[in-house]
């Protein structure tokens, strides 16, 4: 399988191990990424909130050099960025009067040929194959998190159910993991507040850490940079808010997968966490 | 003052909403210009081109087709098999070269008094404004009728 | 050559204020064909129909224009005048001059002239017009009611108690619908099968009312008057005859841990079965899909149990055919289900039941006998949130319209919570508060005052467990929208009334028209409200839109009412305008090329086949022919037919014609 | 070719029809209609590019239905013309052998349903000339459009061959002889050309297989063909459907959606 | 269809201007606070979503300023929960979005916005010049801009150990092409 990649900003810095851990299983599993030539940052969700051309602008020149590079499916692994770029491409779809401006824009033409896929709807594709390869299964209890982007709003992604999700919980158990009864699946952790409003953030997220842990989850599991860094990077102000040392640690759907094929820890890595990943599986990249 | 022309309006229209409307017109004494002749048929699924045709043939400079609102049609469906045969047939006397401006589709319903005479007085003043529709006029003349 | 008359009315100053009556006269005498016009100041008055009737026959004239008011007004007093004197009715036509023209005209030479102009274009109608001759058609006076819930059984008896015969007929082994699951009924709380069983039995008692419950319509010929219904009875495998409901089959039988349908899936049965204790008939029927028999080909437990040997393994489903005249549809309706709801789990949570849950957990004959338990463990809910509006007035995920009957049990389930535990806790979430009926309101008031159910202005956003508890989080948006957190041991979400199921199947096996979410579609929504388009079918109850009880046995009378007005004469008569395919000698026969192109465009599925065949039967071809008894006269047919093969009475092509070749 | 005489013989040998109907050489290079009633007059049927003729026309009338079953080369127009004329009730499934010729394809079929799944994989378009005369006559003002036909009706005499010729005018009993009341006048006078060819315009939308013959026919070359290709063309652009294609009866102007657009309504 | 004009909210509205922009028909919302009852950030807000709303259906001077300096604007996170679950299929967070903007434009920001505002102007300059996101540099600028010079001092050094911070920015090749799209963009408002 051949298919163009788009790593997306946080993926080069807060968020490195999703980017090294997608690669490493992807080509685990005889996936090959072509990551978009001289890509740019989405835009996020400051783009959309400042500026609404600009807010299509930014996706638009990724997808139209995507289009250049002749791909016709980019895996945005980044769930902010896939999200963008669905609405953008979208938005674009139903006002064909935007596109000249757009594509003056960014100096490019655009066709609107790309399929945006995000790491859920790839690895699924890959279930079969996981599970043949799995050598060490994940034998732990998990609270599979989607967060919000994946799946809202459905009429953008039509990506799973927009309410309990269950492809992650599939995958999750294909490489022997026994996701746990979560309620919290969808709920926001406070996103792209995590510099601005910490302490929303120490709220929000909390709740997820505090009840996940309840429920009996060995680690929580993610597929958005984002939820990753509120759960991880923010883990100091949670357990300030909650007045608790929690311990349990996030990580990214394809460090999970990976640590299942047996592959290197590090190479995952599963070592750049703030919350350590102590696991057996783990030891050695945390020393 | 040089006498002003009289556009002659026919008007075909359904029994139970639009020639009921007409009725309520007059009752509310609402007046409206009485260039207007109206040819009374249960439905405007009755309304045969045919009609529109032999108006037009016998010197109308304009034309009111109108019925119930969809919905509304006493038989359920007839103006929306109308509504169709309409479509079908002002692209064809386009496609003629008739002046489509002349013929006027509307739905006008039973409790519309007030916009049938208002629909009347719109058509009667955009007609007289044509002028007598003489491009017909001249075909038939040219028929020995 | 005609010999028409023409009467023009002043209507006192109505039309002759501004219309010169005398003139138009005048201007009518010089109609060719006109042998005698006259004005006068009260047509419509006795003098004047008197008048009318002596010039009709002092001139032997063959047809009538009246100069008056709208036809909509005075056609009847007219026509009836003119038959009296012994010509055609339908050889009276009127000229409105009062409310298209003298009404809406300044006085005036214009407006005289066009008052001619009106009676010139009728006065050419009339030279082609055709006597006409109301139609008969013969009227089977057997009424078949689909539905055996509480509207069907009203209309039943309705309909029997006025002396005719009905054909009631029942999807499920038992009549009795919802009302026999609720348990009481809002706004008197009395007992709802004590006041629904009598009625049951009464029916199934009444000399006129055949039963046929088990039983499914499955196709329907004919038209109003002469329906030829099909009806499927399925196979209860069991000799109706010989058995006496002694229920020994059903106390033996094996298979004990089949789902419930009457107590909505919170309680078992057997796979032999009446559906509940006071069933009519009470008579079991044999689940064939649960039966060890059928699956494992032993068991016949009951068979070997039953004193009358009544079992019949080898019954077949009997198809009977039957002569209706009428047929009344009171199919009901059905709830949404609770799995319907994603931010309400998907239906995962058992202790979050809809409303005919609750009144089967609420009923005394229910499967928990009436005491509050909540499904999950058996504990009973210090806690209960029930949210109204659960899929209705949701253009999202549910339907867009109000279910109307939900604000009502949802106060009385609220209430019956109440009286059952008295120190329990009762939220209700709602958007309006929809109480409009006699004492409903009050009804309301008193959940709110008396037993302090607590209601809560706001939707439900999402419910999730936590501990045991169902956290419902919803917001008060009579504070500003402030969310608000409830635990609760028990939801009950009044899910939105739906058209039942296949009815959009049945409203096409009787050509009935039914709305975009299935429910039947009445023939006028103010003035003809339990009639469909189809003429002969009428409608009762919820399968028309969500009704509560007291609406659906009104328009049940109502429904009944319409039957019977039908069945008070051996024929019924209709206005003769409906449309004709001509008939011509052989070898034409008729001008009708047999294209059918007409038959989509009839709206009352009046246009049928008709063979024409020779001596020795060989078809020649084949025509349109119109049911005069379907055939409600909007001429659409003749408008499409290409070859004006149809002609429509009383606007005939030759007449309208005639009309426009005037102008 | 070979293939359709070789059938074609086949048929008649075996006496399974009882003549069939396809091309022969004409005067002047052009193709008439010829029936093959022997196997020996089936040598004399042609097939090219020069045939154009819709043969469907003959399968409604009277001599050829009482000849009993019969075999038809039926290249597309034909082929929708049948299937039209079937839905239509005017031929019964087996009363026609359908010699289904598709360029260099022949398929046999005897059904309507078979027509209809023959068909579903065709496509049909106007040929460009006509589609470019459409474009400008829609292009033209109103009153450049009445000029128009005027001009070219003008020339026309009422001798109904655009009538004769097409498939879907099998009516026996015609509005334009029906004379009670006689809604179009009978003379070729200006009026009654007008009116003749309007009716049979809305007589033919969305019955109209744009098979042309009905201008090929008009011996004083007016594009009759035009108005009722316009119209055909009107009927799929509004309602999504084209003649010819189904087995089952779907008549555009015998059916409506409650959402069809009324932007014209005032 | 019905014979009645179509009356759409007076053009000088909020609300109106909110249709002309995101097409979302504020007078879809009947109030029903399903929007609030999901909302994350509800208890935090000073006026709650359908307050929000509701105010704008009003299409009153005072009320929309209102709407406009509230707080509750820059607290939305955009999660789509309530357009998720709105039975009525209104786009809350396009609302917002737009409001925002407005907001702005308008110069009504809420005090508390502000800060909100800095990261995300800082954010967008950071890609303007680069491309990609500098995180170093945009906390750095954000702190210049919101004055909180302190905030994350402690977690920036344990990201750089963990190798999450890269010291210098990521270029991408062709940056005029970016400075051209913000100027055609951004740049004309």
């Amino acid at each position: 399988m051949r298919i163009g990649y788009y790593p997306g900003c946080s993926l080069l810095g807060s968020s490195r191990e999703f980017d090294e851990s997608a690669r490493t299983v992807l080509e685990a599993l005889d996936v090959e990424l072509v990551e978009v030539p001289d890509w740019n940052c989405c835009g996020a969700s400051s783009a959309h909130i400042l500026n609404h051309e600009l807010s299509l602008a930014l996706p638009a020149r990724i997808l139209a050099l995507a289009e250049q590079a002749g791909l016709t499916e980019v895996l945005a692994p980044c769930a902010a960025c896939s999200n963008r770029l669905l609405s953008a491409q979208q938005h674009l779809e139903q006002h064909r009067e935007l596109w000249a401006g757009v594509q003056e824009a960014i100096g490019l033409p655009y066709k609107g040929t790309v399929k945006v896929v995000n790491i859920l709807e790839v690895l699924d594709r890959l279930k079969e194959h996981i599970a043949v390869k799995t050598t060490a299964p994940f034998t732990k209890k998990v609270a599979s998190y989607y967060g919000c982007l994946l799946v809202r709003p459905p009429r953008i992604v039509n990506f799973d159910r927009p309410e309990d999700p269950q492809s992650m919980d599939r995958l999750l158990q294909a490489v022997g993991a026994i996701p746990v009864e979560w309620p919290f699946k969808t709920e926001c952790c406070g996103a792209a507040f995590s510099v601005t409003r910490t302490d929303l953030v120490a709220r929000l997220s909390g709740k997820l850490v505090q009840d996940a842990v309840k429920r009996g989850a060995d680690a929580i599991v993610v597929a958005c940079p984002m939820c990753h860094s509120n759960l991880d990077l923010r883990r100091a102000e949670i357990n300030e808010h909650l007045q608790e040392e929690y311990t349990i640690p996030a990580m990214f759907i394809t460090q999970v997968v990976g640590l299942a094929l047996g592959l290197d820890p590090k190479a995952l890595g599963l070592h750049r966490h703030m919350v350590p990943v102590e696991f057996a599986e783990t030891a050695g990249a945390l020393s | 003052m040089a006498e002003q022309f009289e556009p002659k309006i026919t008007a075909f229209v359904c029994n139970w909403c639009t020639y009921a409307g007409a009725d309520l017109t007059g009752t509310s004494r609402i007046k409206y210009q009485s260039n207007v002749r109206v040819l009374r048929v249960p439905c405007t699924g009755r309304i045969d081109y045919m009609m529109v045709l032999k108006a037009l043939h016998k010197g109308a400079d304009g034309i009111i087709v109108s019925g119930c609102h969809p919905n509304d049609c006493h038989y359920t469906s007839g103006n929306y098999h109308a509504r169709r045969r309409w479509m079908v047939f002002k692209k064809m006397m386009e496609v003629m070269g008739v002046d489509m401006r002349r013929i006027t589709f509307s739905w006008v319903s039973a409790a519309e008094g007030a916009r049938w005479a208002q629909l009347v007085n719109e058509v009667t003043d955009q007609v007289r404004a044509l002028g007598p529709y003489t491009a017909f006029r001249q075909v038939v003349g040219a028929g020995v009728e | 050559m005609s010999r028409i008359g023409v009467f023009t009315c002043h209507c006192g100053e109505n039309i002759g204020a501004t219309v010169d009556c005398a003139k138009v006269a005048e201007m009518c005498r010089a109609i060719p064909g006109v042998v005698h016009s006259v004005d006068y100041k009260y047509m419509c008055s006795d003098p004047g129909q008197r008048m009318m009737q002596e010039a009709i026959r002092e001139h032997q004239l063959d047809g009538v224009v009246v100069a008056a008011c709208s036809p909509r007004m005075h056609e009847p007093t007219f026509r009836r005048a003119v038959s009296g004197a012994g010509i055609n009715p339908y050889m009276c036509e009127m000229a409105n001059l009062r409310e298209h023209c003298s009404w809406v005209h300044e006085k005036g030479e214009a407006t005289t002239n066009k008052a001619a102009d009106l009676i010139r274009v009728l006065v050419e109608k009339v030279k082609h017009n055709e006597p006409l001759h109301p139609i008969k058609v013969p009227v089977t006076r057997t009424a078949m009611v689909i539905g055996g819930g509480v509207g069907g059984i009203q209309v039943a008896l309705d309909i029997a108690n006025g002396g005719h015969k009905v054909v009631l007929v029942e999807k499920s082994p038992s009549i009795g619908g919802h009302m026999s699951q609720l348990s009481e009924t809002f706004p008197t709380l009395d007992c709802s099968q004590c006041i629904l069983t009598p009625r049951m039995v009464e029916a199934a008692q009444h000399p006129n009312i055949t039963l046929m419950t088990y039983s499914e319509v499955e196709k329907v010929d004919g038209f109003i008057g002469n329906f030829k219904v099909t009806v499927r009875k399925k196979a209860r495998k069991l000799d109706e005859k010989l058995c006496t409901g002694c229920g020994l089959c059903i106390q033996k039988c094996p298979n004990k841990k089949i789902s419930d349908e009457f107590n909505e899936g919170l309680g078992t049965r057997t796979a032999i079965y009446v559906p509940f204790p006071q069933a009519v008939p009470n008579k079991p029927v044999i689940d064939m899909k649960n039966c060890t028999f059928y699956k494992t080909g032993k068991c016949k437990v009951c068979e070997k149990m039953c004193p009358t040997g009544a079992i019949r393994f080898e019954q077949e489903d009997e198809l009977v055919t039957l002569d209706i005249g009428a047929i009344v549809l009171a199919t009901g309706f059905k709830l949404m289900k609770t799995d319907a709801f994603p931010e309400y789990g998907y239906g995962k949570h058992k202790d979050i039941i809809d409303g005919m849950q609750f009144e089967r957990l609420a009923s005394a004959s229910g499967p928990t006998s009436g005491v509050m338990k909540r499904p999950s463990d058996g504990k009973e809910p210090k806690t209960v949130v029930f949210i109204a509006c659960s899929g209705s007035r949701d253009r999202a995920k549910g339907v867009p319209y109000c279910s109307k009957i939900c604000c009502m049990y949802t106060a009385k389930h609220a209430m019956l919570y109440k009286h059952k535990v008295h120190s329990g806790k009762a939220y209700v979430f709602y958007m309006d508060i929809r109480a409009a009926g006699k004492d409903y309101d009050e009804f309301v008031r008193r959940a709110i005052e008396e037993d302090e159910v607590k209601y809560i202005r706001g939707r439900v956003s999402r419910i999730y467990e936590e501990d045991g508890k169902l956290i419902v989080m919803g917001a008060d948006t009579l504070m500003g929208g402030e969310p608000v957190v409830i635990k609760a041991d028990m939801v009950v979400l009044a899910t939105a009334v739906q058209s039942n199921d296949r009815s959009e199947e049945l409203a096409q096996t009787l050509h009935v028209s039914y709305d975009s979410y299935g429910f039947f579609a009445e023939a006028h929504p103010k003035l003809r409200p339990v009639e469909t388009n189809t003429a002969g079918i009428f409608l009762a109850g919820a399968c028309q839109a969500p009704r509560d009880i007291p609406e659906t046995v009104a328009q049940a009378s109502g429904a009944a009412a319409k039957v019977v007005g039908l069945f008070s004469n051996e024929e019924l008569t209709r206005e003769p305008i409906v449309a004709v395919v001509n008939r011509q000698a052989a070898p034409v026969y008729s001008t009708c090329t047999g294209c059918f192109l007409c038959q989509g465009a009839c709206p009352y599925q009046a246009i049928e086949q008709e063979e024409i065949k020779a001596r020795d039967g060989q078809i020649l071809m084949t025509l349109a022919r119109i049911n005069p008894g379907l055939c409600q006269g909007c001429g659409t047919c003749v408008a499409t037919c290409r070859t004006k093969a149809i002609d429509l009475q009383g606007f005939s092509n030759e007449q309208l014609y005639a009309e426009l070749m005037t102008l | 070719m070979e293939a359709v005489i070789r059938r074609a013989k086949e048929l008649l040998e075996k006496g399974e029809v009882k003549a069939v109907l396809g091309y022969a050489q004409g005067t002047g290079g052009v193709r008439r209609p010829h029936f093959a009633k022997r196997p020996d007059q089936v040598d004399k049927l042609v097939l090219d590019a020069t045939c154009a003729q819709n043969l469907a026309v003959y399968a409604t009338k009277h001599e050829v239905k009482k000849l009993g079953k019969v075999a038809i080369v039926a290249l597309p127009g034909t082929q929708r013309a049948l299937i039209q004329l079937m839905a239509e009730r005017q031929i019964r499934d087996g009363e026609v052998a359908i010699l289904a010729v598709d360029g260099a394809e022949l398929k046999e079929l005897d059904s309507a349903q078979g027509l209809e799944e023959h068909l579903a994989l065709k496509t049909q378009a106007l040929d460009a000339k006509d589609k470019a005369k459409l474009a400008e006559l829609e292009a033209m003002s109103t009153e450049a459009r009445w000029a128009y036909w005027q001009e070219e009706l003008s020339r026309c005499m009422k001798c109904y061959a655009c009538r004769n010729s097409c498939p879907m005018c099998y009516c026996e009993h015609c509005t334009m002889d029906c004379n009670r009341p006689q809604w179009v006048p009978v003379a070729s006078h200006a009026l009654g050309n007008l009116e003749y060819h309007m009716v049979r315009t809305m007589h033919l939308a969305g019955r109209c297989l744009e098979c042309g013959d009905c201008g090929r026919a008009c011996p004083v070359g007016i594009p009759v063909h035009l108005l009722t290709f316009s119209a055909e063309e009107t009927i799929h652009e509004l309602f999504g459907q084209r003649a010819g294609r189904k087995a089952k009866l779907d008549y555009a102007l015998s059916t409506f959606k409650t959402d069809d657009k009324e932007s014209f309504i005032r | 269809m019905s014979s009645g004009t179509h009356h759409h909210e007076h053009a000088d509205t909020l609300a109106w201007r909110v249709r002309q922009a995101t097409g979302v028909k504020l007078a879809h919302c009947y109030q029903c606070g399903k929007c609030a009852a999901g909302c994350p950030v509800a208890t935090e807000m000073d006026t709650t979503s359908c307050q929000v709303l509701r105010l704008l259906q009003y299409g009153l001077p005072e009320y929309d300023e209102r709407v406009l300096r509230s707080e509750s604007i820059w607290l939305c996170l955009a999660c789509e929960t309530c357009s998720t679950r709105c039975p009525q299929e209104v786009e809350i967070p396009k609302v917002m979005d737009f409001v925002r903007g407005e907001a702005l434009r308008l110069n009504l920001v809420h005090p508390r916005g502000k800060d909100i505002l800095a990261f995300h102007r800082a954010f967008l300059d950071s890609i303007e010049y680069t491309g990609r996101l500098y995180e170093m540099g945009l906390v750095a600028d954000y702190k210049v801009r919101s004055r909180h010079f302190l905030k994350d001092v402690l977690l920036a050094p344990k990201m750089y150990v963990k190798g999450k911070l890269g010291l210098l920015p990521h270029l991408i090749r062709n940056r005029r092409g970016m400075k051209q799209l913000f100027k055609h963009t951004i740049g004309k408002g």
